[in-house]
């Protein structure tokens, strides 16, 4: 429940609160400081930290090569707790783990889940795991009060939704197309029939993600959803032009 | 929850993104139908008899046997499949499932190609679009497969994420049914995946091990000793074993890709070794062979299609069970295997299939003459010929390759 | 005499150097006893439904009956025989006669090299030893071939002299024969020749319009209006043909390599154009392309194995006799024919065998839904794919080449 | 019976003859000419002119070649016609036409002896021609008096030695081991048995061919048979040494 209220909390203020994504390890754990900081400076609202896996399957090539840049340079699971633990010590917002399934599965997923709560992750993202294969996942997070965000996406029915939604905490992360992560989305008639639906079925926050890369895409969302999701861009605005871009970047959103 | 369907023992499920839910709810829906509809599994043994050339023949393989002077030794023939490989019985039931679907386009991954080779050619006699995923390492390993997929009017993308291997063209497979789910079908080409893919393939291949159960009575009298298959996804040999599963006086020999040996840690044995542990990826739990934070390795084989850090999820169940023993062939007991038996029975089996052979003439010799062993010969090593010519280090294909080159260099 | 034994109408015969004679006399007088010893046809049948897949099945080109819009075409699979093509049937066969003479060594000429590749095989599957001739342009031509043929035990010897195609090829088989006839068989690859080869390889391909005759009753209910097959010696064809022979409403065509052409000189076809004259070469009469001395002309075609300048004696008899058409395809339109089925139904003919789908095609549409034609595809193009995807200027088969070329060179 | 009585006197003064071979164009018509004058000069007994073909199936790579190169040059039938023509009216030896059957074929078989018998020619060997093939051909050689050379291989059982001696003329042509022209011969216990068959089943003189090049070879001839045939000796011999060398050579041999 703490996600929750902290989101909440902050809607009290904001009428739609930003998520930013970042690859650990990637540039390097120094770039992911500085960026970190910025984010945070400049109003960022919560932070999805991915911890890089060699299968990325539910990403786009951006975040792909994130990853395993990442990983050649070696980034371990450990060093990803412990930056985590730094950033949640510096920084006052929730931060969550986004990853896939076998990294908490091969580190012990009750391991996992002590360690992330002991360092206050307050979210977990893990697009390979339908709760019809969490059922350990799901307890351990009631029990650890770190919210399992569960996905809709828009092929989901209404009844697939409301499952969804009684499972999952914190937020619901709405996929706004078909497709993985990194690519144009348009925000058009029918996005906008599905977010309703979203809202319908839901009962939590609604965060968009996928293919968000600019003040009009926020501006489509505002009012719709809770949650504005900048991924795949982050990372391309790092990597073209450095750490420093990210506070004017995301103060120009919003 | 935890729902158990789909779960050999503690293996498989169907770890998927939420956006395939439904896609994976209407094909569980299609393919429990079909399961149970007996004029469909007779669609598809037309469709083999006719269009492939099953059932494919059981080959007494004298001459080995001779020389080896143990077990009479038999190779079940999955070469003469219209394609060169078993490949084409999953490849052919999952079009006709397609088709009962109304999908309109199939993707798929291959490792050795033939997967690849055998999608597009259901897709040509099917009138589906095509596309291929294709490690860029397997892209160049095998680029007759390549040649013939794009004239069979499939598009190859080669994969050059990851280690541009089997796994990588998985999940890029993966990424293009998610943005395409509605009018696409993955046909996922082993006994790997999320469920329904394992119990579904197992399915379309336990052709081989059906024919397999009758034709050694048959042509022998009773039942094998062992049977030998070589194991890259598991597809092959859960094919054959099928046939043989109720018989526990049949031992089943899975052989996988020793590569360089089990120690050098250049290998694919997830198995045969103790290098994988339990693991999930590429939507299913299996072993895998992957690092202490659960990063998948790299693999190494001689033989493309055994370059897979995964297994099939029922063949870790029934090696837990005992019921299946795995064995690793290196590359260079490959390569011997190879040229033993072309040699001498005048048979060109795939690189793949030479695990095969490697362990089962290892073990002839320690059988009967009245005992037989079935050898499941997966694909022929037309394909592999680039590969095999450069591991012989063959002087006048060499010479011909560069002048051909040179021919092509000038003409540009 | 003359003696007309060995003649069908004027053509055939045995004109072989003396040397020979004892060798055709016990040659002859083996044939005799294994033709008329039933025991013989049922080992056959039998080496050939474990050996290699036959009954090769039947096949229905549905999408391209569907899109020429008249008959239904159905391909007889002799791609999928071991090996990759007919050849198999006959030489299996000469490989049991060869067994029951005693000798220990076969030779061969060969074209396309599928007929060397069946010979090394069969060799290799009945421990004989083997030497290939092959005229230097199709080993240049056919290299993977080459390569299978060596891997296989075979030595393979590029022939230099005449044309350096098939007809020298045959030469040099001969010139080795007359050396080692003792020790010796030569398996002629197609049904020419000295008697009693026509009469021997007719026979063995007989096989294939035996099945193919039970198989279209069974399949489409009646008799095929039309069967096509491409004539290089005219193996496949007397094969598919001889199933239909005694029923005359059933018209049979025989399809020629056009070359560049007819009327370029750049062909090989003996009796759909009229370059050819009666001539007595190579050990038989027949219709030859020779100028006004009787100097054999050189042919071309894309195909090897069409690429011959006589035919069989057999057919020149029911060409005359009107009971075989014959027609001609041209490179050019081998290409296209090729392509559209690989397409449309994910089948790569070779470049030999798509010169009667191009007949096939240009015919279908004269005749009715309700009726059927046969082509019979006599191999399958893997062989085919430098010429192939030379053909079609592969860009990405040129760049792969080229790199291979490049590595290969650097390692010397 | 011209050919036979021919020999039949000139053996009367020699213990063998000599028969040479030359491949008629080859290396040209010129070389021919030069080649048979100095044959004859030196004794050379008679002398068998090839007349090229496409399809050599029965000679080796010495001749094939000659074949191959004198029909690259254009050389046609009606030119050896000629050429023979010419050496006959020069030259009191008799010449012989070898070639393959359908060089005749083509012309005409009536046609072809008619044209050879009016030069003078006096015998044809026609290695692709057996006596069941050739009925019309031993026919046409009664009437035109051209013997028709027939062969006898070590594979020949005595029975059908005795079948090709009564269709025979002239002489024949003993083929001195298997294989085709052009290589080594050892002239051994089983040669000598096998020409002491022929002798029993031959009823005509007997030539010995196929690997004869020194008069070593001749003497192992002399006294076994009546004429020893040099065949591709001759053309390897004019082909390093010219034509000049031939006289010389011939003379050495006996
Ligand atoms: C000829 C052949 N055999 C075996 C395999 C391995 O696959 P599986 O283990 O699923 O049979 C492949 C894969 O491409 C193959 O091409
Ligand atoms: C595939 C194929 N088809 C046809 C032929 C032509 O031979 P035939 O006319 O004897 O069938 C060949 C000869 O090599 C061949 O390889």
């Amino acid at each position: 429940m703490r996600l929750k209220n902290n989101l909440a909390e902050a809607l009290r203020h904001k009428d739609i609160l930003l998520m930013t994504h970042i690859v650990l390890g990637y540039p390097s754990f120094e770039a992911n400081r500085e960026v970190v900081a910025q984010m945070v400076e400049s109003g960022v609202d919560l932070i999805e930290m991915q911890i890089p896996f060699s299968e990325p399957m539910a990403d786009g090539p951006v975040i792909i090569k994130a990853n395993q840049d990442s990983l050649a340079r070696g980034t371990k699971v450990r060093q990803c707790l412990e930056f985590a633990a730094e950033m949640i010590a510096t920084h006052a917002i929730p931060f969550l783990f986004m990853t896939y399934y076998n990294i908490l599965f091969k580190y012990g997923e009750e391991e996992f889940f002590a360690d992330a709560a002991a360092i206050g992750i307050q979210g977990f993202i893990i697009p390979d795991l339908p709760p019809e294969e969490g059922g350990a996942f799901l307890e351990r997070a009631k029990k650890y009060d770190i919210a399992p965000i569960l996905i809709f996406a828009p092929t989901s029915t209404d009844e697939r939704m409301r499952v969804l939604a009684a499972a999952a905490d914190g937020f619901i992360y709405c996929v706004a197309r078909r497709g993985v992560t990194g690519s144009q989305t348009s925000f058009d008639e029918a996005f906008y029939q599905y977010i309703a639906r979203c809202r319908e079925c839901a009962g939590l926050p609604l965060a968009v993600g996928f293919g968000i890369c600019d003040r009009q895409d926020v501006d489509a969302i505002r009012g719709r959803a809770e949650i504005a999701v900048i991924g795949s861009e982050m990372i391309r605005l790092v990597d073209e032009k450095g750490a420093s871009a990210v506070g004017p970047f995301i103060s120009g959103l919003r | 929850m935890p729902n158990k369907i789909g779960y050999y023992g503690e293996w498989g499920g169907a770890f998927i993104p939420e956006v395939l839910h439904e896609t994976f709810r209407e094909f569980n829906q299609a393919f429990g139908a079909v399961r149970h509809d007996p004029t469909f599994w007779a669609e598809y043994c037309d469709l083999m008899s006719t269009y492939s050339c099953r059932p494919t023949p059981l080959t007494h393989a004298e001459n080995m046997s001779k020389k080896l002077g143990g077990a009479q030794i038999f190779i079940k023939r999955e070469d003469l499949n219209h394609t060169g490989a078993h490949k084409a019985n999953n490849v052919m039931g999952q079009g006709l499932l397609v088709r009962r679907m109304g999908k309109k386009r199939v993707i798929a991954e291959t490792g050795a190609g033939q997967h690849g080779v055998a999608t597009a050619t259901m897709a040509a006699k099917f009138g589906f679009a095509c596309t291929i995923y294709m490690g860029e390492e397997d892209v160049n390993r095998q680029r007759p497969n390549v040649f013939w997929m794009e004239k069979l009017g499939a598009e190859v993308v080669p994969v050059t994420s990851g280690s541009k291997t089997l796994k990588d063209a998985i999940n890029a497979a993966f990424r293009d049914w998610v943005t395409n789910m509605d009018s696409t079908h993955y046909v996922m080409g082993t006994v790997c995946g999320p469920h329904p893919f394992p119990e579904l393939v197992a399915w379309f291949q336990s052709i081989i091990g059906i024919e397999a159960r009758k034709q050694i009575v048959t042509q022998f009298g009773k039942a094998p000793s062992r049977v030998y298959a070589c194991v890259g996804g598991g597809s092959n040999a859960m094919g054959i074993f099928q046939g043989f599963l109720d018989q526990p006086a049949v031992e089943l020999v899975g052989v996988e890709a020793g590569g360089d040996g089990l120690t050098t840690g250049r290998h694919a044995a997830r198995l045969a070794a103790t290098d994988a542990s339990a693991g999930v990826a590429q939507g299913y739990k299996t072993m895998f062979l992957q690092d202490s934070d659960g990063q998948m390795q790299d693999t190494h084989s001689v033989a493309a299609g055994l370059d897979y850090v995964g297994v099939s999820p029922i063949l870790v169940d029934l090696w837990q069970q005992g019921r299946v023993r795995f064995e690793a062939a290196t590359d260079r007991e490959v390569m011997a295997a190879l040229d033993e038996t072309v040699k001498n029975e005048g048979i060109i089996p795939a690189l793949e299939s030479s695990h095969a052979f490697v362990q089962a003439y290892k073990e002839a010799g320690q059988l009967k003459p009245d005992e037989a062993i079935i050898i499941n010969m997966s694909g022929r090593g037309d394909k592999d010929i680039f590969t095999i010519a450069n591991a012989f280090q063959d002087p006048s294909w060499k010479r011909f390759i560069i002048e051909k080159g040179k021919e092509y260099a000038a003409q540009k």
